[in-house]
């Protein structure tokens, strides 16, 4: 697979289709995968890597790129071509800068999981057959897939690509594996079960804003937590008031906007599982209004720049109850 | 029962709200069996709301009723007189001794043309 | 806040001015009573209410707030409330899933001519609210009066 | 540094008997940017006004707050009463502490509490108001109105009267609309072309008036004293110009057999027509669905015997676009149509007839010449039935209308009356529900019927009409006499419900402006404002606000007409100042702002910006138009980057007032 990728990147560069392309790299260690732009051949054939660990979401970095004059080349997973999508539809990326090559995707992997699962000293990482092997310092060690795929993907929503200019590999299908399995389980704790659940997930929220600056939604040309116009600047979380401010705002800002690409949980290094917000609006969303997916059309207008005039009421909220037996 | 009970259960019977009525008389102008009855369609729905039930009850014209629903079809405002025809006659039903039809009525109206299960049907209609 | 002993919640009420204001100007006209815990603030529509501010009356002191605005259908800027109601609906929603007490936060819709439902709902929400106590999950301690 | 006054008023013993003026002005005085308090018996009197007036001179005030009464009682007072002393109005803010504060209150100590806590977010408030100025818009001191029937021509006549041009839009070939097709109107029975065509002509003749006849409205862009409408010209294969209106042509057409609507199907017409002989303008249409040549290349007979060269098949749809300063809806009504109706046999008789059918029935330029024959065998009718409330006041929305069609006991009555008078050798029997004829001389007008001219008013319902042996077998209620009637007829009216012309809907949706569930258009307040839509600069005239008869109808032309003058007058128009206005610099271009404007104020532009290293970006970024913009704040919230605020009520304005409040 990276093989074809890199082939594809070179032959886009060589025949001047694009003059950059945007891809993934190795950073510190192998698995830690960061966007980078690559200019030449030269540098594709040195750094480029796609691998199980390409989770990283490129459509944002699109904004600023197709900006940039010239033409753009980018790899796109599905669920990456659902945010580029989005933001097109919000006119943040200019299309005709960009040439999107995308990319089948059977799931991207969590290190983490892998060195859970007993692989210590791990060098390099394959895929072999529908399995990983680890290779360590101790010797290889085999693992289904499976088991090592980041939480997002587990559940992943869709194989298809909604936009592309080319694709490599096969067209995929929507599909539903239980996203909303998590939201349910918490949905149907006591409120103060559930306040205590968050509680002690946001209380480690460090304010690094890695979730905000990795999300595609987040993409403000100025944050009002940054802004002290808005009257909501907060750059540390001083108290428990502002941990749950940040990440309530932060959710509700993307809300009908957000694709559910899964990057703010992946990125976030206390490991707050930031998407069961997304998620939750998203799920009430598509309960309420209807079945509303972000980014997966042009046209259909996001749920709250929209109505029905026999909208629910906000006393729906206490009707459905959030003690559901 | 007390009156007050009985309009109720007719209202709950029937599901018919008799204030919607806008007296303007459709249903008597459509009733087919209007000769046939003391009381006609449009004053079944007002003795209902004036609380008369008693008289209707003890109304042979409720029998007559063909239960056709052309005023329940014709009327502007869905009142469904009908209904509340059908609603008096179970009213009957529940009260003792109110039985429209007893076994000993059938020897004498039994007529050879007449299907079985019309007579059967019948009774099964008008007694407890 | 404690008064004698005796929790007396504040209350922040935005309503839209031109029919939850006029309708608690006409509770007033008429006399009728609700309590003082009720502040006012006057938005030209239900739709200018940003989740912020009510954060923002939580984070300073606010024990429950309410948001009043034309019935849906009557909005004198014809779709205003409808985008409002979609937005707390899902706020609200988003407060109950994070355990903060989904009683401290309301809608009602309140015509100019409603000064009888206006004093009535704010009753209730005060009884409501005074009830659930001061509010402890979404306070910030910097700004806390006792 | 601000400089804020502080004035607050007792209203009487309105607000000082609850609440401690005194005590509220002591303390208020000391609030940060406080530099006068004070307090008075009626702060909106002159007096209480010139205090106001001397204390922002004497003290240099930044800003005003005044706490007295709901701001919808005297924020305007209030403002003029600064702007006099030379300070911007827009830097006063009202404490409502009467409505909202001593008329709740019963304890003075918990009022006067209240009252400083009012006061003080109001305080916090005004800190942050900024000079705001009304912007002003040119008004296109031109007309429209849309539909040609009475309401439309009235209300052109009336501008046009005040020297303001005036376009009238009307989709058929004609104008005149319903009533064109009456024969005599209540309650004087007066012939109804003698009184309209005049009018007809006059709009004609009206050098401020200009028809658009056969044409449609298009498109409607713009806002109050600046829209820019689209029309579509329909294409009429006519030179309207060049044609005489001789009518050779309609004679010499040969399709013969097309449905003529003008007598609603009674009789037949050409494929090119003129609707009627005083029709304006007079000039022939050619019917594209029947016309020959246009569907098949060949006939061009009509072209053949026109001598003035007037015909032209390949005459396309004209777009024509017209600016214009206000706009008047008066698109009118119809009958609805009869089909769920089968009770009364309208489908299968054509003995039984719409109102609007006999109409033309009795009309001298009807289908028979004005002489009263059955359709079916054109015999003289001896017994007619008339119906009333077919399909009004009907709770099914499938069948009929939930309201009162208004119009139709009277003109039943005059029918029957007619009827009487014509031929007294008929039995005419009303069927009513109620009869309502609330009007000046409208219920002498009924009695009359009854009285003088024997038409029989039954209390009861038709239930259902049968044709049989060539007669119509009618069976119905007599609720007074409490039986059942059975009549041989030989005609059967029906008085249909009235529903607004089906191009209502689409019109309301180009005009923003509101409709109720029966597709009638809302007026802006249903007392005070009756020939207002809320959407400002649009006028409603007719029976496209509600059923109505023609001497309100033509009163209400008039009002609207009157208002359209008014605003027609002005050269310019204020706007309010407390619009959205976005920050460039954090706008995102996204279109969220613009998805839920109602207005439509929101436009985008590619803007040139200084990026990072002396780069130069461009970027979409969102543009009000405050002329357009109203003020609603949708937009604020939906901006996820907090780029677009609102004037007046912006984002720290109403925080600063919650930290007050909760403070």
């Amino acid at each position: 697979m990276q093989q074809g990728l890199k082939e594809k990147a070179i032959q886009l560069l060589k025949d001047k289709t694009v003059d950059r392309v945007v891809g993934w790299k190795a950073g510190e260690f192998f698995y830690d995968l960061t966007p980078a732009v690559f200019h030449t051949p030269e540098e594709i054939e040195k750094d480029f890597v796609f691998s199980v660990f390409s989770g990283a979401n490129l459509s944002k970095y699109l904004i600023a790129e197709s900006r940039k004059g010239g033409k753009v080349a980018a790899f796109l997973k599905p669920c990456d071509t659902y945010s580029f999508q989005q933001l097109l539809k919000e006119h943040r990326i200019l299309r005709e800068n960009v040439y999107v090559v995308g990319v089948q995707c059977d799931g991207t992997c969590d290190i983490e999981k892998i060195k859970a699962a007993g692989c210590d000293g791990v060098t390099a990482v394959r895929e072999e057959g529908d399995g990983l092997v680890a290779e360590t310092l101790y010797g290889e060690h085999r693992m289904s897939k499976k088991d090592a795929l980041l939480d997002r993907c587990a559940v992943c929503k869709s194989h298809k690509l909604v936009v592309y200019d080319e694709l490599l590999g096969e067209q995929g299908e929507e599909q539903d594996a239980g996203r909303f399995a998590e939201v349910e389980k918490l949905e149907r704790m006591t409120p103060e079960e559930r306040y205590s659940f968050w509680r002690g997930e946001l209380s480690r929220c460090i304010r690094c804003n890695a979730c905000r600056n990795v999300c595609p939604a987040c993409s403000c040309e100025k944050c009002i937590f940054d802004n002290p116009d808005s009257g909501a600047r907060n750059k540390a979380a001083a108290d428990s008031f502002e941990e749950n401010m940040f990440h309530i705002i932060r959710a509700f800002h993307v809300a009908s906007r957000c694709t559910d690409c899964g990057e703010c949980s992946r990125v976030c290094p206390q490991h707050i599982p930031l998407h069961l917000l997304n998620r939750k609006f998203i799920k009430d969303i598509d309960e309420l209004y209807g079945e509303y997916q972000a980014g997966a059309d042009m046209d259909t207008k996001p749920p709250l720049m929209d109505f029905t005039k026999g909208d629910a009421d906000p006393s729906v909220v206490y009707e459905r109850g959030g003690d559901k037996a | 029962m007390s009156n007050s009970d009985l309009m109720e259960t007719i209202g709950r019977i029937s599901g018919v709200n008799p204030r919607k009525c806008m007296k303007c008389g459709k249903c008597s102008g459509a009733c087919p069996a209007y000769d046939e009855m003391e009381f006609h369609p449009h004053q079944f729905v007002s003795m209902v709301e004036s609380g008369r039930i008693d008289e209707l009850m003890n109304s042979r014209g409720i029998y007559t009723c063909l239960s056709c629903f052309a005023c329940v079809e014709r009327c502007p405002r869905s009142v469904e007189p009908a209904k509340l025809i059908e609603a008096v006659r179970c009213a009957c039903l529940r009260r003792q001794g109110m039985d429209h039809m007893k076994p000993e009525h059938i020897p004498a109206i039994l007529d050879e043309d007449l299907p079985q299960q019309a007579v059967t049907s019948a009774f099964r209609k008008y007694r407890k | 806040m404690q008064v004698n002993g005796e929790f007396q919640p504040t209350i922040v009420a935005f309503c839209c001015n031109w029919c939850s204001y006029a309708g608690a100007d006409l509770s007033g006209t008429n006399r009728l009573q609700y309590p003082a815990n009720v502040k006012i603030i006057r938005i030209p529509c239900s739709c200018r209410l940003n989740p912020l501010f009510i954060l923002r009356a939580f984070q300073r002191g606010a024990d429950g707030v309410i948001l009043c605005g034309c019935h849906p259908g009557d909005c004198h800027y014809t779709t205003g409330n409808y985008y409002a109601r979609r937005r707390m609906t899902l706020l609200f929603s988003m407060l109950d899933y994070l355990g903060i007490e989904k009683e401290r936060t309301r809608v009602e819709w309140v015509s100019a001519a409603e000064g009888g439902k206006f004093a009535a709902t704010m009753n209730d929400f005060v009884a409501a609210v005074t009830k659930l106590g001061p509010n402890r999950r979404l306070e910030d301690l910097r700004c806390s009066k006792d | 540094m601000q400089r804020i006054g502080v004035f607050v008023c007792w209203c009487g013993s309105n607000i000082a008997a609850t609440v401690d003026v005194e005590k509220v002005s002591e303390v208020l005085g000391h609030e940060p940017g406080v530099v006068f308090s004070t307090n008075y018996q009626y702060m909106c009197s002159q007096t209480g006004q010139d205090m106001i007036q001397s204390a922002i001179r004497d003290y240099k005030l930044t800003g005003v707050v005044i706490c007295s009464c709901s701001p919808r009682m005297h924020e305007t007072t209030f403002r003029r009463a600064c702007e006099k002393a030379g300070l911007n109005p827009y830097l006063v803010e009202i404490a409502n502490i009467r409505e909202q504060c001593s008329w709740i209150h019963k304890d003075k100590a918990v009022g006067t509490e209240k009252a400083i806590i009012l006061g003080r977010a109001a305080i916090a408030k005004v800190q942050l108001n900024r000079p705001l100025t009304a912007g002003e818009s040119p008004v296109t001191k031109r007309a429209l109105v849309i539909g040609g029937g009475i309401a439309g021509i009235q209300t052109a006549l009336d501008i046009a009267d005040a020297g303001f041009p005036v376009d009238i839009v009307e989709k058929k070939p004609t104008i005149g609309g319903k009533m064109t097709q009456l024969d005599k109107t209540f309650p004087t029975l007066d012939c109804a072309a003698c009184i309209l065509t005049p009018k007809m002509v006059e709009a004609a003749q009206n050098e401020n008036i200009h028809i658009y006849s056969y044409s449609e409205v298009e498109a409607v862009k713009g806002f109050v004293g600046n829209f820019r409408v689209t029309i579509r010209k329909k294409a009429r294969y006519v030179k309207e110009d060049v044609c005489t209106g001789c009518g050779l042509c309609t004679e010499k057409c040969p399709q013969k057999k097309v449905p003529n609507e003008f007598n609603l199907g009674l009789d037949t017409r050409r494929a090119i027509y003129i609707p009627f002989a005083q029709a304006v303008p007079k000039v022939a249409t050619i019917d594209a669905d029947y016309c020959r040549m246009l569907k098949e290349g060949k006939c061009g007979v009509c072209s053949k015997v026109c001598t003035a060269g007037a015909i032209d098949y390949k005459q396309k749809d004209e777009l024509i676009e017209e600016a214009y300063g206000a706009i008047v809806v008066a698109t009118g009504y119809n009958p609805i149509k009869l089909d769920k109706f089968d009770e009364f046999a309208y489908s299968q008789s054509p003995d039984v007839v719409s109102s609007l059918e006999f109409e033309r029935l009795m009309n001298a330029a009807g289908p028979t010449g004005g002489v009263l024959l059955r359709p079916s065998d054109h015999t003289h009718p001896k017994t007619l039935v008339f119906v009333q409330c077919v399909g009004s006041r009907c709770d099914s929305e499938e069948k009929g209308k939930p309201y009162c069609s208004k119009i139709c006991c009277m003109y039943t009555a005059k029918h029957a009356m007619l009827c009487r008078e014509k031929y007294p050798d008929t039995e005419v029997y009303v069927f009513y529900i109620d009869v309502r004829t609330p009007g000046k001389n409208f219920d002498e007008f009924y009695r009359r019927a009854v009285e003088e001219y024997g038409v029989h008013y039954i209390k009861g319902m038709v239930g259902k009409v049968v044709p049989e042996n060539g007669k119509l077998k009618v069976q119905a209620s007599d609720l007074l006499d409490n039986r059942q009637l059975h009549i041989d007829a030989d005609m059967v009216v029906l008085a249909a419900a009235i529903e607004p012309d089906e191009s209502a809907r689409p019109l309301a949706t180009m005009l923003t402006a509101s409709m109720d569930t029966n597709n009638f258009f809302t007026e802006a307040h249903p007392k005070l404002r009756p020939v207002e839509s809320p959407t400002a600069g649009i006028f409603l005239s007719g029976a496209c606000q509600g059923p109505k008869d023609i001497p309100e109808t033509v009163a209400q032309a008039g009002a609207a007409a009157s208002k359209a003058i008014g605003l027609l007058c002005k050269d310019h128009l204020t706007c309010n100042p407390c619009v959205a206005e976005p920050d460039e610099l954090m706008c995102n271009g996204c279109s969220s702002c613009e998805k839920v404007c109602p207005y439509g104020a929101i436009t985008y532009a590619d803007k040139e910006f200084r990026g990072p290293n002396r780069t130069t970006l461009i970027r979409r970024v969102a543009q009000v138009n405050p002329a357009v913009c109203q003020g609603c704040g949708a937009c604020t919230v939906a901006c996820p980057s907090g780029a677009m605020d609102l004037k007046g009520f912006s984002n720290k304005q109403i925080m600063a007032e919650v930290d007050a409040i909760c403070r």
